[in-house]
């Protein structure tokens, strides 16, 4: 039973290292690459609890859609290498390493008494209907969760238009 | 295959304003620009619609439709009234700003609608996803709206400062809901874990939790999540940036609509779910909660009305003070929420509204075109020029400020009422203190206004007609707030009860 | 019309005030139009209200009483419960009755915004009365806070050069007692409706509760509530350390901000403390009493001194001011009839007495636009009838018997001299008397400076004397002081049994710890 | 088998890196990326809760808030670009007119 | 009938007040007399009409209406006659009329003429309200209302700067005395529960004298002073006493208050108003004689002003001044009587000095108006040959005080230093050490007349030559100030000195005393006042009752059996009237002879200076008050310590609003921070619950 601790630690190894990348690099291009070496990683480990589809989802949408966005608008912007680096209020640097060391520390207080170590057993004969299936999902999708699947719809929506009305050019 | 608890009528409001803002989109993109007017004339009807609709679900208590995921009580409609309310003033106020600024207006109206979408889904959520699917339209279109006029730097800044820390403090909010849903599992139950409000409120009492610690950091971050978004010390910060950055009826929009559905959600959670048991008979982990809950948000609400007036005592922008005004009130309006008494809570949420827009109204009237005249300094004088304005922005002022005969003054009434019931008597001294010292820069504008000679070359500004309106009806509402509450309150009381007995 | 004449007398004012926004508008005003309209409507006002004290019967309680339901929601309760009994009968007439004298004083004097002036004049008065006629403690304190606005724009507007600092002060000043007195009335409303189930701002109702046991407050909740009351009051008095505000209003004010602010603001502060905390929080008062009296003989003594060296006129009388509420804070506390009589009855003295003062002063800065006492000098030999008047106010501000002021101020030295419930009440009388002597000092050199003497500075030697339209605004005062003084009967009769009312009350509750100080200490028995 | 707590904890970790980088980055691109690293933690959270819980509400809400995400990115890029219309630059630090 | 008395005057006052400034002089005069004459006829005629009950000791009650009344407190508007009130409405009107006619002479010409009359009219309405008062609060509005008059009149010429800081002196110094009259009304209030002077069953109403004299005596210690007893009520009573009839320490105002015109002095400041003291003492009678503390406080007091201001008398130039001083001493001298219980005494002494006080007083104004308003003895001497009636009159005032035996001073006086030296009032060697003062005063007094007549009227003629030393201020008036030669006044003035001459010669066989004709003839004046009065005798009586009041009947019983003088003390009687008789002529003799070869004599400058009193209270009480009250008050106090306060609390809040907006740093990531550090100590609190 090992393995899966190793893989385990395999894919959070991977996720924090780029995620603190993302702190160290000084351009938003490599954040943007680290950042989707995290959502990989994370995927993976969505895949050690059965979450299949969200796996998948995370890869297509979030890595793939998502931060092809962002990497489009970085280049998009181009900000010129040279640019001055102003850095008003350099103490808030320093205020980062307690806030985190705190913040990890409240949480892992409140994880602490957490005890649940094994999924739930698959219902035997339907494996294709277990929790994290495609099926689950989609059943759920649109019978407990219609409303806020149709509402998302809005929220897409108004996004575009809110992202055109601030994006455009002139004259169009 | 049971139910879907599909109805189409429980939401209904929020079905109409979001086709009305979509209709209106199609109008602009088929007809290449669409008339302000139209635009205007679509949202107002749209709103009255919703508002016929809201009525017409009057006196349904605890139905809930969707699964669970909408109820449908006096609650979420007396809220949807003031959403609907505020849109509607909102939507007066800039009818003629968006072509004097010749921003483009079919967005700005749809995006308007939008938002108020998020916030009726707010009021109407009976599940966390609700909630935060509803505060998340509400939040990006009213990022959009603080950066609406593009080339203004002050509204780029105030939309970033307002993108970044909304976004974050989303995710603080977020992840509460994730404690949360954990805290809610219980293997007998089924669903084994539920972000539902009223399940989650049930496990809580019953006492069936799965960790009573990610409850309550739960609640602690959800509590960061709200009190972002009502603006309540430390928590606060963005408002002051964001209000006076963005164009002046954008940030009338802010200060009342998205404040009221984040108070409306956070008496949601706090108020109906987590202190469903009044706090004396609560035991265990309910206890804990509630008292921690209590404890803090005391603190909060004293931080909040302290800094709030302190700071906009030395205020010299008429908006930045007002903003720092509004986190006061966030900080009156937050005793009613430790009070648990959500009907002082609406009830303030109603007439700070209605002061709020007309006041924020007629600064836009003074201010002109690109938020030229927003320095008080600016008001010098204006008072005798340009009586009517002067008279009635000094009455929304000393309202805010607590006057009788006004609804202010209703709403701090019973907030302060209801706290003292609850025994928090010190609470209520420290508001009542806090309020005196609010007088101060209140006044201040009306020395202004007022006593000070008038600054030169100061001459009326035009008052366009749908400004008018809206002014009169903010002027009238909060009159009639102050004078004949009667019947708001007869609403509200009876709401209480029935909801009482359906919670039964 | 009956029952309803509180409310008319209430109104009409405000119904004037409306009227004056909507004649000529647009047109260029004709300000004597305007003048004479607000003068009408606060006549008219006056002419009502005389028929109180001739319906008035002299044992009964409320009277002329208007209760309907206002708003009920969440057992609010709130009522518009308007009446009067013998406690506010008078300072009703007083209010109507300087109203108009006061517009008639500034008659010439406001040169700018005429409009905005009567309205605000008229405003104000219906708020004064409001104050008086309220019986429902959410009224009473709307009226309390409304009232403010137009008193801060008449300073503020109207108001001499640091008008704006003073106007502010002012209303600061008020709204932190106010808003105490706010929490005050929520928490006393909250404890009498959990108390007796009967959730209410009745004053009445409350008043009658307490005195029949049914609303008990425990010491320590009295006594919080007794301060959060009585702060707001005495602020308003002004008493001792609270005064400061005064001396500014006063001077910053126009004439007839004067007038009516000495003359009906700063009794609503002595009203309110024996219409709420002696009635209704009686051990609380009684407990306090030595604390209030001290502050209270201090005022007077405190106030007179620094009123002789004033310099500029219209501060000496805002310190007299001081000094002369002073006295009536003492009778209040004195608990006796004599004491709280006299001090209702110097309540109206000073109303009168100082509301002609300001007057007065306000003539002579119209013709010099100056108040320092120093500028004059010998106005006796140029303005006789002015300074024949002059003296008769002076004289009754210093308490010669057969003017008003001696009835009041020897019935609340009496009263606090003789007071049983008041310890050392006999060490406090003796002290206040003192501000006898003191009034005397600095009213009459105040009047020798101003009036007597050869006329030294240049620009006095060609006064006008006193016009008709003065002369009609000072004979009613002067004929009052000299009423009040010759007949208070017609006066204290109607107030008798009211302030018996309120000093049984207090009595009971009193008279047991008194005993027991009486038996610990051993003070001599009468 | 790898205990849940695991599973938190992780997310704990990658939610507290993303809140610290938003306050230590300057560039306003990173700390929108910091905000996204922050969601993914979230909902590594979810996804194990549901998992380990066997209720798929979890993956739900993941799901939605995705979708947010997405949304979010769409608008927020756009605030970015608008701004450095104005202002040639990405620097949070230099947006700072709006003070006191 | 009595309301009449007393309204009289004030309809004529307030017609001159209102129509006197278009009314001629005469009419005017006319006014303002008759209307005196009429309250004058009136008293005539209720004394004798009531003389027989008067002496029974009955009292005829007015009652006007209920003045005030609250709870317990009544005090009536209300009048009583009895012998006390009758005696003194009669000389009062009577020398008020002729003052009245005097002044319409007097005053010819002055600008404020109708002014001046109002006000005298005023205070004659003021003083018989005073004196026919039937209780203390009453008695007060007329005490307070001669005192408005006096001021009024004393700063009648207003335009005159120390004329009004008389005026000012005289209110507030009568002002301090009245404190302590209120308080010990106040407190005579709260111990006998009534201010009213005697039971009136027809309304209702208690005594306050018939409580006073149920109570026993107090003991004679200072301790009783205060002891919240009746020796507290009398001894604040005597307060008011002293600053109305200007004793010791409170005497300073009447001096200045000779800066009033003439007969203002003459009816005012020597005839009426300054007596009052002595008639509210008597009154008070039955309190004070359960008092001795207090009697001896009086006695004591009353002798040393006598004394005190006699030696200020000896030392004056100016011709009023000297007449001033000798008014103190006068009134020290019934304050002398009242002490040792001779309230009767006390009294006569006011009768008679009454007339040959105005006497001297209107005489002095003759010749201050024959000089064109000179006042200075200085510039004067001589003037015997120029007017001669006047002298001749002042001859009789100045024999009559200096207690030349057979004209009326003598009788008074005499009376005071016997009842003085026999007191049984007082303990101890007071009575002779108190005699011996009273006999030092009276030879004083007989120096210094001589002295002010020798100065005036005999000698060399000092007017008109600038040789003399520089004037004191002159009284103005409208003349223009020339030194043509002195001329006798005109018969409006002329008449009433001879009128009053005659009084002053006669008025003192009124109350001859039984000594001098060995007990045969009974003392009129005496036996007329008794029922009025408690009686030195009586205090052993009343100290031996029992505390529950005795019916008037007996009380007049006790009255009776107390009052006789023993026969054996007339003898001592005689023998005393003779050594005072002696003083009179000695002193006179000193005088002349004296004052005759040097009149210039430059008296002692502490005693010209007066003891520098003014000086020593202006120094030690008006100046620390009035600089304290500004510098320390007013500057610091109120303008630093608070409202320095409230304008602190003020700035205090915006300093903090100043700290919270640097807070707010415009910096996004700052803001982040912000939001972090909240939800750390949120989920902290939270956690660790």
């Amino acid at each position: 039973m090992q393995a899966e601790k190793v893989l385990f630690i395999i894919f959070a190894v991977i996720a924090l290292a780029s995620a603190l990348n993302i702190l160290l690099q000084r351009s938003p291009l490599y954040g943007a690459l680290s950042l989707i070496g995290t959502l990989l990683a994370l995927s993976a480990l969505y895949m050690t609890v059965r979450a299949q589809f969200i796996a998948a989802v995370q890869i297509v949408v979030y890595a793939g859609a998502i931060m092809v966005l962002f990497v489009f608008v970085i280049m998009l912007l181009n900000v010129p290498k040279d640019q001055p680096q102003i850095e008003k209020q350099k103490g808030l640097r320093y205020l980062a390493v307690p806030f985190a060391g705190l913040l990890i520390a409240e949480m892992f207080f409140v994880l602490r008494p957490i005890r649940l170590s094994t999924l739930p057993p698959i219902p035997a004969g339907n494996a294709e209907q277990a929790v994290g299936t495609t099926w689950s999902i989609g059943t759920a999708l649109f019978t407990d969760y219609l409303l806020p699947f149709e509402v998302t719809s809005v929220l897409i929506l108004m996004a575009v238009v809110g992202a055109m009305v601030l994006a455009r050019r002139e004259g169009d | 295959m049971e139910s879907l608890g599909i109805n189409y009528h429980a939401i209904l409001p929020e079905t109409i304003t979001a086709s009305v803002a979509v209709l209106i989109m199609m109008i602009d993109a088929v007809a290449r620009k669409i008339e302000r007017r139209v635009a205007g004339a679509m949202s107002l009807l749209g709103l009255i619609a919703a508002a016929v609709a809201v009525v017409s679900l009057w006196g349904r208590n605890g139905e809930t439709s969707f699964k669970g995921m909408i109820i449908t009580d006096d609650f979420r409609l007396f809220f949807a009234m003031i959403f609907l309310v505020v849109t509607f003033l909102t939507v007066l106020i800039s009818l003629r700003w968006v072509e004097d600024e010749s921003l483009p207006t079919g967005e700005y109206f749809a995006l308007l609608m939008f938002a108020t979408t998020g916030m009726l889904f707010m009021s109407a959520a009976n599940d966390l996803v609700m909630i935060f699917l509803g505060l998340e339209i509400t939040s990006i279109s009213t990022y959009v709206l603080c950066g609406y006029r593009r080339h203004d730097l002050r509204s780029n800044e105030s939309a970033m400062k307002y993108f970044i820390l909304g976004s974050f403090s989303t995710a603080f909010l977020l992840y509460g809901i994730a404690f949360i849903y954990g805290a809610s599992y219980s293997p007998a139950a089924q669903p084994v874990a539920t972000t539902n409000l009223q399940l989650i409120k049930e496990r809580i009492v019953a006492g069936q939790l799965f960790s009573d610690q990610m409850l309550l950091a739960g609640a602690a971050m959800m509590i960061v999540g709200f009190g972002f978004k009502v603006a309540t010390a430390p928590f606060h910060v963005w408002s002051p940036d964001v209000y006076e950055g963005a164009p002046t009826p954008v940030t009338a929009f802010l200060s009342t609509g998205s404040k009221a559905a984040a108070f409306a959600a956070f008496s949601r959670v706090f108020i109906l779910t987590f202190a469903a048991t009044s706090f004396a008979v609560s035991t265990g982990a309910l206890h804990t909660l509630q008292s921690a809950i209590t404890n803090a948000l005391v603190v909060m609400a004293i931080l909040t009305m302290t800094i709030g007036n302190l700071a906009a005592i030395v205020q010299s922008n008429i908006k930045r003070m007002l903003a720092y005004s509004s986190i006061a009130h966030a900080g009156y309006a937050l005793i009613g929420v430790v009070a648990n008494d959500w009907r002082a809570v609406a009830f303030y949420m109603l007439s700070y509204v209605l002061i709020n827009l007309g006041a924020f109204g007629i600064i836009q009237v003074i201010a002109r075109r690109g938020d030229k005249r927003v320095e008080i300094s600016d008001y010098a004088g204006i008072g005798f020029q340009s009586l009517g304005l002067a008279s009635a922005l000094s009455l929304f002022l000393l309202s805010l400020a607590g006057i009788p005969l006004t609804g202010g003054f209703m709403a701090k009434l019973l907030i302060f009422k209801s706290a003292w019931a609850g025994g928090f008597h010190a609470l209520v001294v420290i508001a009542v203190i806090n309020s005196a010292i609010s007088w101060y820069y209140y006044l201040r504008v009306i020395v202004a206004m007022f006593f000070a000679e008038p600054a030169a070359g100061f001459k009326r500004p035009p008052v366009a007609r749908s400004m008018a309106a809206a002014i009169a009806l903010a002027l009238l509402g909060t009159l009639y707030l102050g004078i004949l509450p009667g019947r708001v309150l007869d609403t509200l009381e009876r709401a209480r009860d029935q909801m009482s007995q359906a919670r039964k | 019309m009956g029952e309803h004449i509180l409310t008319i007398i209430t109104l009409l004012p405000l119904v004037g005030a409306i009227a004056l926004l909507l004649i000529g508008r647009g047109a260029k005003p004709n300000e004597g139009v305007l003048k004479r309209t607000a003068l009408l409507f606060s006549l008219a006002t006056f002419v009502v209200s005389l028929a109180l004290p001739i319906g008035f019967s002299k044992d009964a309680g409320l009277q002329f009483e208007t209760n309907v339901e206002w708003i009920n929601a969440f057992n609010l309760g709130v009522r518009y419960h308007v009446a009067i009994d013998g406690l506010s009968l008078w300072l009703v007439i007083l209010t109507t009755f300087l109203v108009p004298l006061a517009l008639l004083s500034s008659w010439n004097s406001i040169h700018k915004r005429q409009r905005e002036f009567l309205v605000s004049m008229l405003a104000l008065e219906t708020g004064m009365l409001g104050v008086f006629v309220a019986m429902d403690m959410f009224l009473f304190y709307l009226f309390w806070e409304v009232m403010l606005v137009p008193m801060y724009f008449l300073i503020g507007v109207w108001g001499g050069e640091r008008r704006i600092y003073a106007a502010v002060k002012f209303v600061i000043y008020t709204v932190v007692g106010s808003l105490l007195m706010l929490a005050g009335i929520i928490a006393l409303y909250y404890y009498h409706g959990s108390a007796t189930l009967n959730y209410t701002f009745d004053i009445a109702t409350i008043t009658n509760d307490v005195t029949t046991g049914a609303l008990a407050l425990n010491p320590t909740t009295q006594s919080w509530l007794f301060w959060a009351f009585a702060l707001a009051f005495l602020i308003k008095v002004p008493l001792f350390p609270f005064h400061t505000w005064l001396p500014d209003a006063h001077v910053e004010a126009p004439t007839a901000g004067s007038v009516i602010l000495a003359g009906v603001l700063l009794k609503m502060g002595t009203y309110g403390l024996m219409r709420f905390n002696l009635p209704i929080f009686p051990d609380a008062a009684h407990q306090w009493a030595v604390l209030i009296s001290s502050l209270a003989v201090v005022g007077i003594i405190y106030g007179a001194l620094v009123a002789m060296v004033q310099p500029d006129l219209k501060k000496l009388v805002a310190y007299s001011s001081v000094s002369h509420l002073g006295f009536v804070v003492l009778g209040i506390f004195s608990f006796t009839d004599q004491g709280m009589q006299g001090a209702l009855y110097q309540m109206l003295n000073h109303g009168v007495s100082t509301g002609a003062l300001f007057i007065i002063v306000g003539m002579i800065y119209d013709r010099r636009h100056t108040r320092l006492i120093a500028e004059f000098g010998g106005l006796a030999s140029v303005m006789p009838i002015f300074s024949t008047f002059f003296m008769v106010v002076t004289l009754s501000s210093i308490a010669l018997p057969l003017l008003n002021g001696f009835v009041g101020e020897f019935l609340i030295l009496l009263g606090t001299f003789n007071s049983t419930l008041l310890p050392h009440a006999r060490l406090f009388a003796s002290l206040a008397a003192i501000g006898m002597i003191l009034s005397a000092v600095y009213m009459l050199w105040m009047y020798q400076r101003v009036v007597f003497g050869e006329v030294r500075n240049p620009s006095n030697l060609k006064l006008a004397d006193l016009n008709l339209r003065e002369k009609l605004v000072l004979v009613p005062f002067a004929f009052l002081v000299l009423a009040m003084g010759v007949y208070p009967s017609l006066f204290l009769s109607r107030t008798a049994q009211t302030i018996q009312l309120i000093k049984e009350r207090i009595t009971p509750t009193a008279e047991l710890a008194t005993e027991a100080r009486r038996s610990t200490v051993g003070i001599e028995e009468r | 088998m790898v205990p849940l707590s695991w599973y938190l904890g992780l997310s704990a970790l990658l939610f507290t890196i993303g809140a610290v980088g938003v306050f230590i980055k300057r560039n306003a691109i990173t700390i929108f990326l910091c905000i996204e690293l922050m969601l993914n933690a979230v909902n590594l959270t979810l996804v194990s809760l549901s998992g380990f819980f066997g209720d798929v509400g979890g993956q739900l809400f993941v799901f939605i808030v995705m979708t947010v995400a997405a949304a979010e990115a769409a608008v927020g890029l756009a605030i970015i670009i608008s701004i450095f219309r104005n202002r040639e630059s990405l620097n949070v630090d230099e947006v700072d007119t709006l003070k006191l | 009938m009595l309301v009449a008395i007393i309204l009289a005057p004030l309809v004529g006052a307030a017609i001159l007040g209102l129509f006197g400034k278009r009314m001629g002089e005469r009419l005017i005069g006319l006014i303002a007399c008759s209307t005196v004459a009429v309250s004058a006829i009136l008293s005539f005629y209720v004394f004798f009409k009531h003389h027989a009950e008067l002496e029974q000791g009955q009292k005829f009650y007015d009652y006007m209406f209920t003045w005030i009344s609250v709870g317990s407190f009544r005090a009536d508007a209300s009048l009583v006659l009895d012998s006390l009130s009758a005696i003194y409405i009669l000389f009062i009107t009577f020398v008020a009329f002729w003052i009245h006619v005097f002044a319409t002479g007097y005053m010819h010409g002055d600008k404020g003429y109708w002014r001046f009359f109002a006000y005298m009219n005023l205070f004659m309405f003021s003083m018989l309200t005073l004196v026919l008062a039937d209780n203390f609060l009453m008695m007060f509005v007329g005490w307070e209302g001669v005192g408005l008059c006096s001021y009024l009149l004393i700063g009648y010429y207003f335009t005159k700067d120390f004329a009004n800081d008389a005026a000012k002196k005289a209110f507030v110094v009568n002002r301090i005395g009245d404190f302590g009259f209120a308080l010990g009304v106040m407190l005579l209030f709260s111990k006998a529960g009534t201010v009213s002077y005697f039971d009136d069953p027809a309304r209702g109403i208690h005594g306050a004298f018939n409580w006073a004299m149920a109570q026993g005596a107090d003991p004679l210690a200072w301790s009783a002073i205060f002891a919240g007893g009746i020796t507290t009520i009398a001894v604040l009573l005597f307060v008011g006493a002293t600053g109305k009839s200007a004793q010791l320490p409170l005497y300073v105002w009447l001096p200045d208050a000779m800066a009033g015109p003439t007969p203002v002095s003459a009816l005012i400041h020597a005839a009426t108003m300054v007596t009052a003291g002595v008639y509210m003492v008597s009154r008070a009678s039955s309190i004070y004689m359960n008092a001795p503390t207090a009697m001896l406080i009086m006695a004591i007091i009353g002798a040393a002003t006598a004394l005190f201001a006699a030696t200020i008398g000896l030392a004056q130039w100016d011709i009023k001044k000297v007449l001033a001083y000798s008014t103190i001493s006068q009134l020290g001298y019934m304050f002398l009587a009242c002490g040792v219980g001779a309230f009767g005494a006390g009294i006569f002494h006011v009768f008679t000095h009454a007339f040959f006080k105005a006497l001297l007083f209107l005489g002095s104004g003759s010749v201050i108006l024959g000089m064109h308003h000179e006042q200075d003895m200085k510039r004067m001497g001589g003037l015997k040959k120029y007017m001669p009636v006047t002298c001749a009159t002042m001859l009789v005032g100045w024999l009559a005080i200096s207690g030349v035996p057979l004209l009326s001073g003598f009788f008074s006086k005499d009376e005071i230093l016997f009842s003085s030296f026999t007191t049984k009032v007082l303990p101890g060697s007071w009575p002779t050490v108190l005699w011996a003062i009273g006999a030092i005063s009276a030879l004083l007094t007989a120096v210094y007349m001589t002295r002010l007549m020798v100065l005036t009227f005999w000698g060399r003629e000092r007017f008109g030559s600038s040789e003399s030393a520089p004037a004191v201020h002159s009284a103005p008036g409208d003349h223009e100030h020339h030194s043509a030669s002195p001329r006798e006044s005109p018969a409006s003035m002329v008449i009433p000195l001879v009128v009053l001459a005659i009084g002053a010669a006669l008025a003192g066989y009124a109350g001859v005393p039984e000594g001098l004709s060995g007990g045969r003839i009974p003392n009129y004046f005496e036996r007329l006042l008794e029922p009025s009065i408690s009686h030195s005798g009586q205090t052993v009586g009343a100290a031996k009752v029992a505390t529950e009041p005795i019916p008037p009947v007996a009380h007049e019983a006790v009255l009776q059996s107390g009052h006789a003088t023993p026969a054996e003390n007339h003898g001592l009687e005689l023998k005393l009237t003779l050594i005072s008789s002696i003083i009179a002529i000695l002193g006179i003799g000193l005088g002349w002879v004296w004052f005759n070869r040097k009149p210039l004599w430059e008296p002692p400058s502490l005693l010209e200076h007066k003891y520098y009193v003014d000086e020593v209270y202006d120094a030690a009480i008006v100046q620390p008050i009035k600089q304290s009250s500004t510098s320390i008050l007013w500057k610091i106090i109120d303008v630093h310590i608070i409202d320095g306060g409230v304008n602190g609390a003020g700035y205090l809040a915006s300093l903090l609003g100043g700290i919270l907006r640097r807070l707010q740093s415009g910096l996004a990531r700052s803001y982040v921070a912000v939001l972090v550090f909240g939800a750390l100590l949120l989920i902290g609190y939270f956690a660790i619950r």
